[in-house]
């Protein structure tokens, strides 16, 4: 009897252990997945063929962009977010397109391909020993602001590649739900 | 316990110690003709889409000759698990096969009911995968490949087979009249695997297709939804945090499916190096007696027409002589302990779980790169933990050390005191001296 | 045939096997990288700008099947409306072409500017000054129609930190010679 | 007290056995018959899960515009227009739902492509974000000629996640097959000020 209980545990804990291994081990997307570059909110993080440093981040529930020539009030379903950051390349000329904003449970945001036809957004051509400023600009739903990561790539497919990982840390949070700096407009039409 | 977890460890470090350089560069002749034979068959494959099939048969062949060899390699440090042979030998026929006609022997008898079992349990697919990928490749925008297994449907195979079967019975023949004995030998072995690969693959297409019906219908969604019920809930308003339908389209169920095959492979494995190692060790008498109802059957079977009992015969006739003493080699080791089980399958998947972040931190250690420069690194890593893809272990560090480690698993069941003691329907005999003779070994 | 003897025998065997094995693995293992990495290797010495073909002032160079010539480099001071401490710099090249298969021999075709450092610059975007009509771009030029014996002016573009103006030379790579690049000198050189 | 507990978790672990089994019993026959059972009618009312997306269809409507949401149409043509509330139910911002809908209706060729745009601002087809719904406009033009139809049958389509393709072993999401049929009713207009963010 003990015997059996000792071996019925024994099979419990290799499949415990067996499940531990099946989910933590990495497969073919995690191998050949974007190398990260870490780095916090004002740090300058160095990737393989370029830089960023993430200045800072605003939330608004509306945004004011210039359209071919009209000024336009832009609304959405959760909350803008807007990143202002710095560029620069290493040793030749590039181009980063690729920016989205990972939230605290892990749901990916890519940049919002509404705003396509405005000025200071990704993707954004850099020269080496010539910094540029960019825009990031993200929808985001309220709950997945805080603690949330701002993942920048060159390209797309950047297999085995530097992507800059940028944890964007705590932001407190309003009465609304809303993050508490909140502005109800923010103009796009300034320059960066 | 520890203990008898431990030994097969041990052992197998010993054996790696002692056979590297000869497993390693076994490894690496698997490689070099696997990648080149791989290439014809998918130059081949452009030209037309049942010859590049009918080529794969070499790529798989190779792969599985390879696998046989690192095992026969083995044998000289396994006292035990060769006892165990020579007594079931003597008490057979009394003869030792010598030098090359033991390798003929290995390739005829163990290696195409190995084959066959390997298809049958889906590793055939991850050599038809690696071949969709390499054609895929070579397709100047995937377009004029098409889908190079279309074949697979198609009436062709039919021929293909049929080829095979006339090409085999005039190796046969020639054979006989004792030209070039060990080249239509060869010859032989092809033809069969080619027809083993090209059913076995078909057949399990459909046993796939049959089960994701099965599996498609509500007994198993009524069960999920209770289950997943209590585990996630979706959420729809701002309020309650989002739970992606990635994580909860995995159901418990598929869950635990997926758990238990990945629990089972590494037992499918052993059956494997029992297989390779067992097809001397014979004896079971309960297996004998449904051997005799099988044969009962055998008179109206004799009605079939003779090239069907032919390709049926691969599978039956020789079935006492070689699945009993697999079945009798799984059986031993099942039976000797939950621990040395437990061993088996952890220790199996932890080699494959460390080859696995293996590669991940040989690639952080490289760091970052252009895509094209990693194209040509990656190789270098590949060679080293296998390939990324995972469909294949080919990497020189990591297969050596799995075939060590299943070898020795066999070999510690072998061994063990208790199998004397553990009773009645054991084999008994010529048998039981083999074991002790094992263990002064 | 004793047991022990058998044992010996193998022993003996098995010591053979593994020493020839040492020796198989030096060259099995190239044998099997290059085997595997073959197709990437080409892949790569054809996709990168790897060993420059040195130019010297006022030479022309025979390149993808036409003959090039550095003819100008200079730097456009004075433009507003810039990031502080950049110059555009322009490049300007004239090319007889030898091969009219532009289409092919010019594809991939990549302008650059090299500094002291190694740093590359491509063209940019961000200026864009009025040419004649008779200059093109290196891309716009294979679509040009240029036959057998044209000569067509190309201008390139840059922008480029001040400190590095002192430094950079031109260089030109086009698929169809890759890994080999084409890296001119200055006349102050 | 405890013993009441047990005695109880018996009972229950007992009509829980019962009750699989049953439902085993069940599901094998049904698997047998239920082959080819007819496609299932989705309400309008309902919301749709297809896999990626949760649909909550909101009305239809023939529209005979220069314009229909910025989506520009033939000179004279009539567009048959569906708004449609879209949540997109991953982990990451998508647009995989141009093969979603699927209009089985006379009045719309078959491989006419839907435009479809963001209500919001007109925006073709942008990228949703996880969780945050929106509303869009699948945009079908019509054949030359037809009569407006009174009402606008669809096919839903969905996909299934895999953790890993067969392939190259990468997740995604595969296998398009139809999980329903819908039928709307087809409205006079757009209504402005319903539509209107």
């Amino acid at each position: 009897m003990m015997r059996k209980m000792a071996n019925v545990i024994l099979l419990l804990l290799a499949t415990a252990l067996c499940y531990g291994l099946q989910v933590s081990k990495p497969h073919y997307a995690e191998l050949i997945g974007p190398i990260p570059a870490y780095g916090k909110l004002g740090d300058a993080v160095v990737g393989r063929g370029f830089e960023a440093r993430a200045a800072k981040v605003a939330f608004s529930r509306n945004l004011k962009v210039d359209r071919y020539g009209q000024t336009k009030v832009f609304t959405t379903g959760g909350i803008w977010a807007v990143v202002t950051v710095e560029f620069a390349a290493s040793a030749q000329s590039t181009t980063v397109a690729v920016a989205s904003w990972r939230g605290p449970t892990g749901l990916a945001y890519d940049q919002t391909e509404r705003l396509s036809f405005a000025d200071g957004l990704l993707p954004v051509a850099i020269d080496p020993g010539l910094p540029k400023k960019a825009r990031l600009i993200f929808e985001v739903r309220p709950d997945e602001v805080s603690n949330a990561t701002l993942l920048i790539s060159e390209k797309l497919m950047s297999a085995l590649d530097s992507q800059a990982e940028i944890s964007l840390g705590p932001v407190a949070a309003g009465a609304d739900g809303l993050p508490a700096e909140t502005v109800d407009t923010l103009d796009l039409t300034q320059p960066i | 316990m520890f203990a008898d977890a431990a030994k097969p460890l041990a052992l197998t470090l010993k054996l790696w110690w002692r056979f590297w350089p000869q497993l390693v560069a076994m490894v690496l002749l698997g490689i070099v003709f696997g990648d080149l034979f791989m290439q014809i068959a998918a130059r081949a494959a452009f030209l037309n889409h049942m010859a590049g099939l009918a080529l794969l048969t070499l790529v798989a062949l190779t792969q599985l000759t390879v696998t046989v060899a690192m095992f026969q390699t083995l044998l000289p440090a396994l006292p035990a698990t060769r006892a165990a042979q020579q007594a079931a030998r003597s008490e057979a026929s009394g003869e030792v096969p010598s030098g090359g006609a033991r390798l003929a022997r290995m390739v005829t008898v163990a290696l195409l009911p190995f084959f066959a079992y390997y298809a049958a349990w889906g590793f055939l697919g991850d050599t038809v995968r690696q071949y969709s990928r390499v054609t895929l490749d070579m397709a100047p925008f995937g377009e004029s490949a098409g889908n190079v297994l279309d074949v697979l449907d198609s009436r062709w195979l039919v021929l293909s087979v049929a080829i095979s079967w006339l090409i085999r019975r005039f190796a046969n023949a020639m054979q006989k009249r004792g030209e070039a004995r060990s080249f239509w030998q060869i010859v032989v072995v092809i033809c069969e695997t080619n027809w083993i690969f090209i059913g076995l693959y078909v057949i399990s297409r459909w046993k796939d297709d049959v089960v994701g019906w099965l599996m498609s219908r509500n007994i198993f969604s009524v069960l999920q939804a209770a289950a997943d019920g209590m585990a996630a809930p979706i959420a729809s308003a701002f309020a309650d945090p989002m739970v992606p339908v990635e994580v909860t389209s995995v159901d418990t169920t598929a869950r635990l499916v997926n758990l238990f095959f990945y629990m089972l492979l590494p037992v499918i494995w052993l059956v494997l190096a029992a297989l390779i190692y067992g097809y001397d060790v014979r004896d079971d008498k309960e297996l004998m007696r449904a051997h005799q109802r099988v044969e009962r059957l055998g008179a109206r079977y004799s009605t079939i027409p003779k090239f069907l009992r032919d390709f049926v015969e691969h599978f039956i006739s020789g079935y006492r002589s070689r699945y009993l003493p697999i079945a009798n080699g799984v059986r031993i080791t099942l039976s000797s302990g939950v621990v040395l089980v437990v061993t088996l399958i952890v220790g199996y998947r932890l080699v494959d779980w460390l080859a696995a972040w293996a590669w991940l931190g040989t690639t952080r250690l490289i760091g970052p790169h252009e895509l094209d420069t990693w194209q040509v690194l990656s190789h270098g890593v590949s060679l080293l933990f296998g390939s990324p893809f995972q469909d294949s272990s080919t990497g020189i560090l990591v297969e050596p050390l799995r075939i060590c480690f299943l070898a020795a698993i066999l070999e510690t069941a072998f061994a063990l005191p208790k199998r004397q003691t553990s009773g009645g329907a054991q084999p008994t005999g010529p048998k039981g001296a083999a074991e002790v003779e094992a263990q002064n070994a | 045939m004793t047991a022990r003897s058998l044992d010996w025998e193998s022993g003996q065997g098995e010591r053979k096997w593994r020493r020839r094995s040492l020796w198989a693995l030096l060259l099995l293992v190239p044998l099997a990288l290059a085997g595997q990495a073959y197709d990437s290797v080409k892949t790569l010495l054809g996709g990168e700008d790897l060993f420059p073909r040195q130019v010297a002032w006022g030479q022309s160079a025979h390149f993808g099947g036409s003959d090039w010539k550095l003819t100008d480099l200079r730097g456009a001071f004075g433009m507003s409306s810039l990031p502080p401490d950049s110059v555009p710099v322009l490049a300007d090249f004239s090319v007889k072409v030898g091969d009219p298969d532009l289409q092919k021999l010019w594809l991939g075709c990549k302008v650059m500017l090299i500094d002291a450092e190694g740093r590359r610059w491509s063209p940019t975007s961000a200026v864009s000054l009025k040419a004649p009509g008779d200059v093109h771009t290196c891309v716009s030029a294979i679509f040009s129609g240029a036959r057998r014996g044209d000569t067509l002016n190309l201008r390139e573009t840059f922008l480029v930190p001040r400190q590095a103006t002192k430094t950079i030379r031109p260089a030109v790579g086009l698929a169809s010679e890759r890994p080999h690049f084409l890296f001119f000198q200055l006349e102050k050189d | 007290m405890l013993e009441a507990a047990r005695s109880r978790l018996k009972a229950g672990i007992v009509a829980g056995i019962g009750t699989a089994a049953a439902i085993a019993v069940a599901g094998v026959l049904g698997a047998f018959g239920a082959r080819h059972e007819p496609m299932p009618v989705l309400a309008q009312t309902s919301r749709i899960e297809t896999g990626q997306w949760l649909l909550q269809p909101l009305k239809a409507y023939v529209t005979d515009g220069k314009h229909a949401y910025g989506a520009p149409l033939k000179p004279g043509g009539k567009a048959l227009v569906l708004e449609v509330e879209m949540t997109n139910r991953t982990a990451k911002s998508s647009k995989d739902y141009f093969e979603i809908l699927r209009a089985s209706q006379t009045a719309v060729d078959a491989a006419t492509k839907p435009f479809i745009v963001l209500m919001r601002d007109s925006t073709l087809s942008p990228e949703l974000h996880p969780g945050m719904p929106e509303r869009m406009a699948y945009i079908w033009e019509m054949q030359p000629g037809v009569v407006s139809p009174t009402s606008f049958d669809l096919m839903v389509i969905g996909k299934t996640y895999k953790q890993r393709d067969n392939l190259y072993g990468l997740p995604g999401w595969f296998n398009p097959t139809p999980i329903g049929t819908l039928t709307l009713a087809v409205g006079a207009g757009p209504d402005k000020a319903q539509v209107q963010p």
